[in-house]
């Protein structure tokens, strides 16, 4: 058994392999060989990730670190690369390679549309390059042993977010040529950078105190490190998390995000590498719990986060982008959890999260393929509307409406995710999240309290949702002609779906599965079980009926909230959104994402252009270049070069150089000029001047 | 005879074999002018493989010190002792190396981009190849200056005859800011010379601590003569405010001389303070390192945030240069291993990745004929391998971990970070920044060019009845070596570090202890 | 002898037309007047020479020949500077018709 | 009042006033005058300072040969007045400017700095012509063998440079 | 009582050698039919040879004559050689440029034999008359040379305006030895360094004598501001003797400058200091910095080669500091010999480039040059490069040995001034390698063969020599000054 820890690096090469058969020879393999390449290197990632959970079964959870390479050593810095088994990691790689594994799968039937939508059917075999690329980088992710590789794989995997976001460069998301795709790619990864930024300084720190940026050692020496050196660093990585996990304030790339294929959206920017910021924090437990301050602010980021998304995602009409604010807010959620130090709860959340939102993404991309195979047969057989020839947004809710009928393998697996996600009884969503909910009704009321309305806006909005989508009826051609997706799209949702219902099976009240699997890896885990008092003393085993029915309620009322507004009264073409009736300015900004994008570009984007410009024109064109350079230097060289020949001859060059000096030196240099013009007597001249300026220096000494 | 079969001595002079070659052949035959010069300098590429071979085996014998070396008296009268010393350790092997790599390359490049005077071209390139070589290796200042201030001729031809519209004043600013630097250099070495009887370097080192400690040489003074080292060198990295010259001569220069420019010509200024300034004045170099590391961190937000405003692409790689060896100069003055060595690959990195950087613009280049961003874009649908093969590079030189650029950088800060000489970790916080700047600058780029809509040089390119072409076999040839050490350093910079640590850390055993 | 003429008497009577010299070198256009005036020059040098002898004569006390050797020398000199200089003016008269030096400005800067 | 002193009182007044005018002489020819008058004075003062020889070579050489080849020469070109007003309206300031301070410098270093008491004999010390005259000779040929011939030398260069000079001028005629 | 001493001879046999030739050439001359005139200049040549086999036979000798009027020593040797080298040179570049610009005349030839050995006494002089003979003596035929290209209204210019300020000039070195006479009662310098020593401080007249005969020398070498002349008559002269003034004039100079300086007046180098520290300033400052403005090729050269008097002046600040002025001088001499074979080569290539009338002279003129003419603008570009001090030339080996001594007399600053002017320099000998290599032209030029000749050994000399430096520095540096 001990052996199979030896299997660990394969979860990194074997997608490598799958990318590298994939790029030299893809170009003459068939999509479907293509496919089935990436999608089976992912698969073996998934089949050797359960083989180390069977061996750390075995071992009892014994963790275990597989040496595998020497990467940077200098001196005292020691950077290995080694592999980390233990029940955190596998939990990881678990989700990873199984979720990506049937987004592979998925993607096989998606691309094949999306590269004929976009007429670029060359570009196939790039996309599963790049995801398994993907799943390689969140592999050393997840399997890194120090800080330092944990990072080599978080930009990595903001690498191929960046490529993925970008897999339609040269166009929007409806396909016209534009900017639009390659700027949310660069806007994601700068953001990112900017987390990287906080996680490099992270590092720093902790080099220089730690003496390592080992797990193993990081940890053992951390009772021994000053506090506010811990503050520092656990919030220089909290930067990273906002930028990786997509907090406030640096929460603004992924929506954008959106504009990568629908896969890249499950897969990535819901599923799995979202959720490294989540993971980040869980793996440095024991710095965070060193710092309850950190802590706190840690959960009220999350916490801040988890509604002002929600409340974004009402707002929204395009069906991605309203998931987008949901991943953000579920995000929310998570890092709250892991925050207050409930790490189970948050890994849990993490779990449950990554199947039911992958879910709901493929979903979403079925329901849109649906609609461009709608509209596509719009323009071949629908000789009757015009409607086909103006831009045909197949995202957005407003031209969709009754897909129920159009599609109804893809309506249930929807309903599945919606319900896991709005945290109904016994959907996967409802236990994770009730977990979180509990710890923090435990530890901070304004978390919870926080946490409380966000997760009403996330029935409300989901809500919002299916009755948008699927009842109703069709607002747009495209709709009516909606068709369903093909067995290779739909087998994978209906895994998902299944993992949606029964994911809550990993961590039941009472038993506690994943609370015990982890307990190895966070000794703190079971701690979080203890009693508090007040009402909170009704819990059992981790549920406390006062708090699950709260939200239970809530959730339910959301919904029929959201079904008195778009349900009983389904929307029709062109109408405006019920809500904004009701609420006037406020769904303005929550349409308009409370105009964040906007500030930040006047406040951060613009400006940091505005002052490059000046840098490079101002600062270093007109003065390092054209002042201290050409003025200053070459200009005196020149100066005194006119100088100089003009005392002695040019009287032409003396005027025009001296025009702009004004009358009083002209006349001066007039006079110089006449005196001083090279003829013999004034050599002579000079050379008396000579002696009596030599002469007088030494007699008067 | 020692001096012929010397290894250094035949890998410095091996270009002049070239040289000699194509003096005699006839200026019109311009492929068999290439192929000269290309074989020529293959075989000193080859040569240095099998000087580094030799120096691994020297190096396991006694590691960190000067090996392959040879001291033969050469001007020993009128109270001169200047010796032929020439030497290489772990501080040079890599740029020795780094200069015999990119040469070849550099002529490969200029297949198509040179048909004007191929035979001069050649030439002064071979001849610029020995200047660089003997600049690294080099072991008496007499002779370093020699080369030093040599290699700035062939360079000032080739900009100035093969270069773009304004040529003759970028040959000129770039030859005038150099040698302004170079000749408070040759003060400072005479100075030196006078004071302590000799030029020899490893004997300066051995002997000015005395010269220190027994007051012969102030410590005012040891200041000034570190300034003045320090203005060669500084001018040449180019430090910041010092770096007017550089975008100037990279926008002019022939792709070949960016290559080489960015590649090595710089290098020898960050090579000049590691092996000449900190250990010949380790107390100013101790003092210094502060204000050296916050010019150094001015350069890198600076040069990248002026990169962002650029319009010619030449001209943010050039800039690029400034932020990227204003790292180089934080790590080397980090004064610890872990800043220094990250600063020696970090030089490496540039070469590579930088270099790398202008011959795939010297090759679009070649295509169109402009180097405005702005009429570019979509490019990478076009020419995908080009694409790739420049996404990975502007990935090199933005930092990204698992390529060459990261564990430069990563070195170096954390070097910085923690340094006693810098003392305090700000510098390094900020200039940890300019990992996000990079980015933003290079991402800039690359989406221009490569992403979005067909820019309008597609359309333009057209009307004149070509079509845009993808790398072809020589062009891949070209960038395939560069991507594999690309890569090679990002995975395992193991082989790298280990030639430089012992030199690197008898170096620094060697630096007075900061007490603050 | 008592009453003698007082060194300094010469050395200035010598400064005196030594800056004549030079002025006149300085003002005249005349090519001939300004070598009239060098001549004048050499001349005061001459003279504080000799004077100089002479005093040497009578610190020591016997005659000293320097003087007069050397102001001979510087006669001889004189003369053939005289020869080349007049044929120099007589030469750029016959190009340029005039002995005006300030007419000789061709070449400046 | 000594008479050689009011003699030298004289004769420097003398000399001075030609200097003056050979300075501001409008005639070329007056100014050649001015300067022989000139040479004759400081002949003058040759002999009060007891060399006779040298007076006799300032008379015959300077005033004699050189000066009436300058007259020559003036006669020869009919150069003798040049149109007024300069091209160099402050070359005449600054110049006598110049020269006063130079004057100034002397007067300062002979009457402040060297304060010589030295008062010379009178012309008839250690004079005794004949003998004078034999040393001098014997002394051109022994001590001051190499200047002596490289005198001769000298005027030999002149002549030749003076030959090739105006020959070619007269060849540029043709 | 007359006799004759063949010690006497012996100490400036060379010189003797060549005026006897020279005076039997004048004669001889006038069998040589005019158009073959290239005898006398072959025949000249030999003189020059014959004289500087002599010199070089005899270089270990050391010696006075004409009591202590002439000696003989390294430092002599050493500029006689240069000085003889630089007749030979001027003669190869006037063999056929005189005659292409209509100029040949036979007594040419002679006449720069006459100047020379004027430069060669001045190297031996020991006396001051002597030095102020030599000093007509060279002076003097170099006066009718630049203005042997009459009836060209610039060479007789240029003949007239050097002639008439170099006999200004000699009236204050004339002043100057009266004044130093009139100190010390001396002329020999042995006995006037006596007298200062004897002394104690040096008298008043003693300094201002001195001052007035490095104003004449100063003239000579043409520092500022006494160096106003020097561009006119560079212009002017036919630039075959324009190359031998630069060279020759200069060397005999600063062989008085030093010889006269370091030998007789020691005790003044507190005083003269500031006012030689001062004059190498602005004379590295002002040659540099209007030479930049020039357009013309020789006025260009002219301002570099007064830069070049100001470069030598600097190591002349150390003359009375006993500890290190052997060092001083020989850096200097070192420096002249540089100079002397890149201004050769330099001024070599300027007359490939000449035709008459004066066209050719622009530096506009050499643009394409690169292209036409390869070696010789390689060769050109070598000497741009000596000038400016840059490897591989010895240009910088000369700066190298210059600053160094400079240093060491404890100069820094004066140091800095002469590495940033020489930074100024690089400007304007750039352009004419920019000119050459960079712009498009069509230059003329002209093949001759002892010009062509002249101008590759230069090339070559310039750039081999600088890797072989020992040997001239120890000959530099074995140049030293002797009193007897």
């Amino acid at each position: 058994m001990e052996a199979l820890f030896n299997l660990v690096p394969l979860v990194v090469f074997l997608p490598v392999l799958g990318l590298l058969i994939n790029m030299l020879f893809g170009g003459r393999m068939s999509e479907k060989a293509i496919g089935t390449v990436a999608s089976a290197a992912s698969g073996l990632t998934f089949v050797v990730s359960v083989l180390l959970g069977v061996a750390l079964w075995a071992g009892h959870g014994h963790a275990e670190v597989v040496p595998f390479a020497e990467w940077i050593k200098i001196g005292t810095l020691d950077i290995p690369w080694n592999f980390r088994v233990d029940t955190l990691s596998v939990t990881m790689m678990l989700v990873v390679s199984v979720v990506g594994t049937l987004i592979h799968i998925y993607a096989i039937g998606y691309m094949h549309e999306d590269v004929r939508f976009k007429k670029d059917e060359k570009r196939f075999q790039r996309f599963f390059v790049f995801m398994n690329l993907f799943i390689a980088m969140m592999m050393i992710l997840v399997s890194g042993d120090s800080y330092l590789m944990l990072f080599v794989g978080w930009e990595g995997v903001g690498l191929c977010s960046f490529l993925l976001i970008g897999f339609w460069y040269d166009m929007d998301t409806l396909g016209r040529p534009s900017w639009a795709n390659s700027n949310a790619a660069k806007k994601a990864f700068i953001v990112n950078r900017i987390g990287d930024f906080g996680f490099l300084l992270a590092g720093l720190t902790m080099f220089w105190w730690f003496g390592s940026v080992q797990f193993g050692e990081v940890f053992n020496k951390t009772p021994f490190i000053p506090e506010s050196i811990i503050l520092a660093i656990t919030l220089f990585m909290l930067i990273g998390v906002a930028g990786k996990s997509s907090q406030i304030p640096l929460y603004v790339w992924l929506p954008d995000a959106m504009a990568g294929p629908t896969p890249v959206s499950a897969l990535i920017h819901a599923a799995t590498m979202v959720t490294a910021g989540v993971y980040l924090i869980a793996r440095s437990w024991p710095l965070y719990s060193a710092v309850p301050n950190a802590q706190f602010i840690v959960a009220l980021v999350g916490a801040v986060t988890a509604l002002f998304a929600a409340t974004i995602a009402v707002g929204q009409y395009d069906i991605k982008k309203v998931l987008a604010y949901s991943t953000i807010s579920q995000l929310g959620f998570m890092v709250a959890a892991v925050g207050m130090g409930a790490f189970v709860a948050g890994m849990f959340h993490l779990v449950t999260h990554a199947f039911f939102k992958a879910l709901l993404f493929l979903s979403a991309g079925s329901v849109i393929l649906g609609l461009e195979r709608g509209h596509h047969h719009l323009a071949h057989h629908g000789p009757d509307s015009g409607q086909h020839e103006e831009v045909f947004d197949p995202g957005d809710m407003r031209n969709m409406g009754g897909l129920r009928k159009r599609m109804p393998v893809t309506f249930w697996l929807y309903m599945i995710g919606t319900l896991a996600l709005a945290g109904i009884f016994p959907f996967a969503g409802f236990w994770s999240k009730d977990e979180i909910l509990l710890e923090a009704a435990r530890n901070y009321t304004v978390v919870y309290v926080l946490l409380v309305i966000a997760a009403f806006f996330t029935a409300f909005y989901m809500g919002r949702q299916i009755w948008m989508v699927f009842f109703g009826r069709s607002r747009h051609a495209a709709a009516e002609h909606a068709e369903e997706s093909p067995k290779i799209i739909t087998v994978p949702l209906m895994v998902l779906a299944g993992l949606s219902v029964l994911g809550g099976v990993l961590n039941l009240p009472g038993v506690h599965t994943l609370t015990h699997w982890l307990e190895h890896t966070i000794a703190l885990a079971a701690e979080h079980g203890a009693e508090v008092g007040g009402f909170l003393a009704l819990s059992w085993g981790g549920l406390n009926p006062v708090v699950a029915l709260v939200s239970t309620l809530l959730a339910l009322g959301a919904i029929y909230l959201s079904w008195l507004l778009y349900g009983r009264k389904p929307l029709e073409a062109g109408q405006k959104d019920p809500l904004k009736k009701i609420l006037g300015p406020i769904f303005t900004g929550m349409e308009n994402k409370w105009f964040v994008d906007e500030g930040y570009r006047a406040a951060f984007v613009d400006r940091y252009a505005d002052l490059g410009r000046f840098l490079a024109e101002v600062v270093d064109g007109r003065f390092w270049h054209d002042f201290v350079h050409d003025k200053l230097i070459a200009g005196t060289y020149n100066w005194l070069s006119k100088i100089a020949l003009d005392r002695y001859a040019d009287q032409k060059g003396i005027d025009a150089f001296f025009n702009g000096l004004g009358e009083l030196i002209k006349r001066i240099s007039a006079s110089l000029r006449r005196l001083q013009n090279g003829f013999v007597r004034s050599y002579a001249l000079a050379v008396l001047f000579g002696v009596i300026a030599i002469l007088g220096y030494l007699l008067l000494k | 005879m020692d001096f012929l079969t010397n290894p250094l001595n035949l890998v410095t002079f091996s270009p002049l074999v070239g040289v000699l070659l194509l003096l005699v052949l006839p200026s019109g035959r311009k492929n068999l002018l290439r192929w000269t010069a290309l074989l020529v300098s293959l075989l000193t590429f080859g040569l240095s493989i099998w000087m580094l071979t030799q120096f691994q085996a020297a190096e396991a014998v006694a590691p960190g010190e000067l090996h392959l070396g040879l001291s033969l008296p050469w001007i020993q009268v009128a109270g001169w002792n200047i010796t032929y010393a020439m030497g290489v350790d772990g501080l040079s092997i890599l740029l020795v190396l780094l200069t015999t790599f990119l040469t070849p390359l550099s002529i490969l490049s200029t297949w198509t981009a040179v048909e004007e005077r191929v035979k001069d071209f050649m030439l002064f390139f071979l001849l610029l190849e020995v200047g660089m070589l003997g600049v690294f290796l080099a072991q008496d200042l007499f002779l370093f200056y020699i080369f030093w201030e040599f290699t700035l001729v062939p360079m000032y031809f080739l900009i100035g005859i093969w270069g773009g519209p304004r040529r003759i004043y970028a040959a000129i600013k770039f030859f005038l800011y150099t040698m302004a630097g170079s000749i408070l250099m040759l003060l400072a070495i005479l100075y030196i010379g006078i004071q302590a009887g000799t030029f020899s370097v490893p004997e300066l080192i051995t002997a000015l601590p005395g010269l220190y400690a027994s007051g012969v040489i102030a410590l005012g003074a040891q200041m000034l003569l570190f300034l003045a080292f320090t203005a060669a060198f500084a001018i040449k990295v180019p430090m910041w405010p010092l770096h007017s010259w550089l975008p100037d001569a990279h926008v002019e220069a022939p792709t070949a001389g960016s290559v080489i420019l960015a590649g090595v010509l710089l290098k020898m200024g960050t090579y000049g303070f590691i092996r000449f300034n900190i250990p010949m004045f380790p107390d100013a170099a101790v003092k210094a390192a502060p204000w050296i590391a916050l010019l150094a961190v001015i350069g890198i937000i600076y040069g990248a945030w002026v990169c962002y405003a650029q319009k010619d692409v030449k001209k943010l790689v050039a800039y690029s240069s400034v932020s990227h060896l204003g790292f180089v100069m934080l790590g080397l003055f980090a004064l610890n291993a872990q800043g220094m060595e990250g600063a020696i690959l970090q030089m490496i990195n540039h070469g590579l990745s930088t270099g790398a950087l202008f011959l795939l613009v010297g090759m679009i280049y070649e295509q169109t004929h402009t180097r405005e961003i702005a009429v570019y874009g979509g490019l990478w649908k076009i020419t995908p391998i080009f694409g790739s093969i420049m996404l990975v590079v502007s990935l090199s030189s933005m930092g990204l971990p698992g390529l060459n650029g990261f564990v430069g950088e990563f070195t170096i800060l954390l070097g910085a970070f923690g340094s006693q000489a810098i003392g305090s970790p700000w510098f390094a916080g900020v200039a940890a920044a300019g990992v996000i700047m990079a980015a933003i600058y290079i991402l800039y780029m690359f989406q221009k060019m490569f992403l979005g809509p067909e820019g309008s040089i597609v359309e333009e390119i057209k009307k004149h009845g070509h079509a845009l072409r993808d790398l072809n076999w020589r062009e891949i040839v070209i960038m395939v070596p560069l991507l594999v050490f690309i890569f090679w350093i990002g995975l395992y910079p193991k082989p790298f570090f280990d030639l430089m640590a012992p030199a690197v850390e008898k170096l620094v055993e060697a630096l007075p202890q900061i007490v603050h | 002898m008592d009453l003698g003429i007082p060194l300094t008497h010469y050395l200035l009577v010598s400064a005196i037309l030594f800056t004549m010299g030079a002025l006149g070198v300085l003002i005249r256009r005349n090519a001939l007047i300004v070598f009239m005036s060098i001549e004048l020059m050499l001349n005061a040098a001459n003279l504080a020479f000799v004077a100089f002898a002479r005093s040497f004569e009578q610190t020591t006390g016997q005659p000293v020949f320097t003087g007069q050797l050397f102001v001979f020398f510087v006669i001889a000199v004189a003369a053939a500077e005289v020869a080349v200089g007049l044929a120099l003016i007589v030469a750029i008269f016959r190009t340029k018709q005039t002995i005006d030096v300030d007419q000789l400005s061709s070449m400046k800067g | 009042m000594d008479f050689t002193l009011i003699l030298f009182y004289v004769v420097a007044g003398v000399a001075a006033a030609t200097a003056v005018g050979l300075l501001f002489s409008r005639n070329a020819v007056y100014a050649a005058l001015f300067l022989v008058l000139n040479f004759a004075c400081v002949a003058v003062f040759y002999l009060l300072l007891g060399a006779p020889f040298i007076a006799m070579a300032q008379i015959t050489v300077y005033a004699g040969a050189i000066m009436v080849l300058f007259l020559f020469v003036i006669m020869l070109l009919g150069a003798e007045k040049l149109p007024r007003g300069g091209i160099l309206p402050w070359q005449r300031p600054l110049a006598i400017g110049a020269a006063a301070i130079l004057l100034a410098e002397a007067g300062y270093l002979l009457v402040q700095r060297v304060q010589s008491a030295a008062v010379l004999p009178d012309p008839g010390s250690f004079e005794n012509s004949v003998s004078s005259l034999q040393q001098m000779a014997y002394l051109l040929f022994t001590d001051y063998l190499l200047p002596f011939e490289v005198t001769s030398i000298l005027l030999l260069v002149a002549m030749v440079g003076a030959i090739v000079l105006t020959r070619q001028a007269k060849g540029a005629q043709r | 009582m007359m006799q004759f001493d063949p010690n006497d001879l012996n100490s400036i046999l060379p010189l003797v050698v060549l005026l006897g030739w020279a005076c039997v050439l004048l004669l001889v001359d006038l069998f040589i039919p005019k158009g073959r005139k290239g005898w006398t200049a072959i025949l000249a040549a030999f003189g020059l040879a014959i004289s500087m086999g002599l010199t070089l036979g005899r270089a270990g000798q050391i010696g006075s004559g004409f009591r202590g009027m002439v000696v003989q020593d390294g430092f002599s040797t050493f500029l006689a050689v240069l000085i003889l080298g630089s007749g030979l040179l001027g003669i190869a570049l006037a063999y056929d440029y005189m005659r292409r610009m209509g100029w040949e005349r036979g007594e040419f030839y002679p006449i720069l034999m006459f100047s020379v050995s004027g430069m060669v006494l001045m190297a031996q002089a020991a006396d001051l008359i002597v030095v102020f003979l030599a000093l007509e003596l060279l002076s003097i035929p170099l006066y009718v040379l630049a203005a042997f290209g009459s009836p060209r209204p610039d060479s007789e210019e240029a003949g007239l305006k050097y002639f008439l300020l170099g006999a200004f000039a000699t009236g204050f070195v004339v002043y100057g030895i009266t004044l130093v006479y009139g100190a010390t009662g001396a002329t020999a310098l042995r006995e006037i360094v006596d007298a200062t020593f004897a002394m104690g401080t040096p008298s008043p007249l003693l300094l201002i004598g001195a001052a007035l005969i490095m104003v004449g020398f100063g003239f000579k070498v043409a520092a500022v501001p006494f160096h106003m002349w020097t561009p006119d008559v560079y212009q002017g002269a036919p630039t075959a003797v324009t190359a031998f003034m630069a060279v020759g004039a200069k060397a005999a100079g600063f062989a008085a400058l030093l010889r006269v300086f370091v030998l007789a007046f020691p005790l003044l180098q507190a005083d003269l200091v500031p006012v030689i520290w001062a004059l190498a300033a602005l004379t590295m400052l002002v040659g540099n910095v209007i030479a930049i403005a020039q357009t013309n090729i020789k006025r260009m050269l002219a301002y570099s080669s007064i830069a070049h008097a100001g470069y030598i002046l600097m190591a002349f600040v150390a003359f009375g500091d006993s500890a290190v002025r052997a060092d001083a001088v020989a850096s200097a001499l070192f420096y002249l010999l540089v100079y002397a074979i890149t201004s050769f080569g330099a001024w070599a290539v300027v007359i490939a480039l000449e035709k008459k009338d004066g066209r050719g002279l622009e530096i506009t003129d050499y643009a394409g040059l690169g292209r036409k003419r390869p070696a010789l603008a390689a060769a050109m570009t070598v000497f741009m490069l000596s000038l400016t001090g840059m490897p591989p030339t010895l240009g910088l080996i000369g700066k190298f040995y210059l600053f160094r001594a400079v240093i060491d007399a404890g100069q820094i600053w004066l140091a800095v001034i002469g590495v940033l002017t020489s930074l100024i320099s690089a400007y304007y000998y750039l352009r004419v390698v920019v000119t050459m290599y960079m712009r498009e032209g069509e230059p003329e030029t002209t093949r001759e063969p002892w010009l062509d000749l002249t101008w590759s050994l230069a090339a070559l000399a310039t750039v081999v020599l600088s890797f072989l430096p020992a040997a001239l520095f120890a000959w530099a540096s074995g140049a030293i000054l002797r009193l007897f």
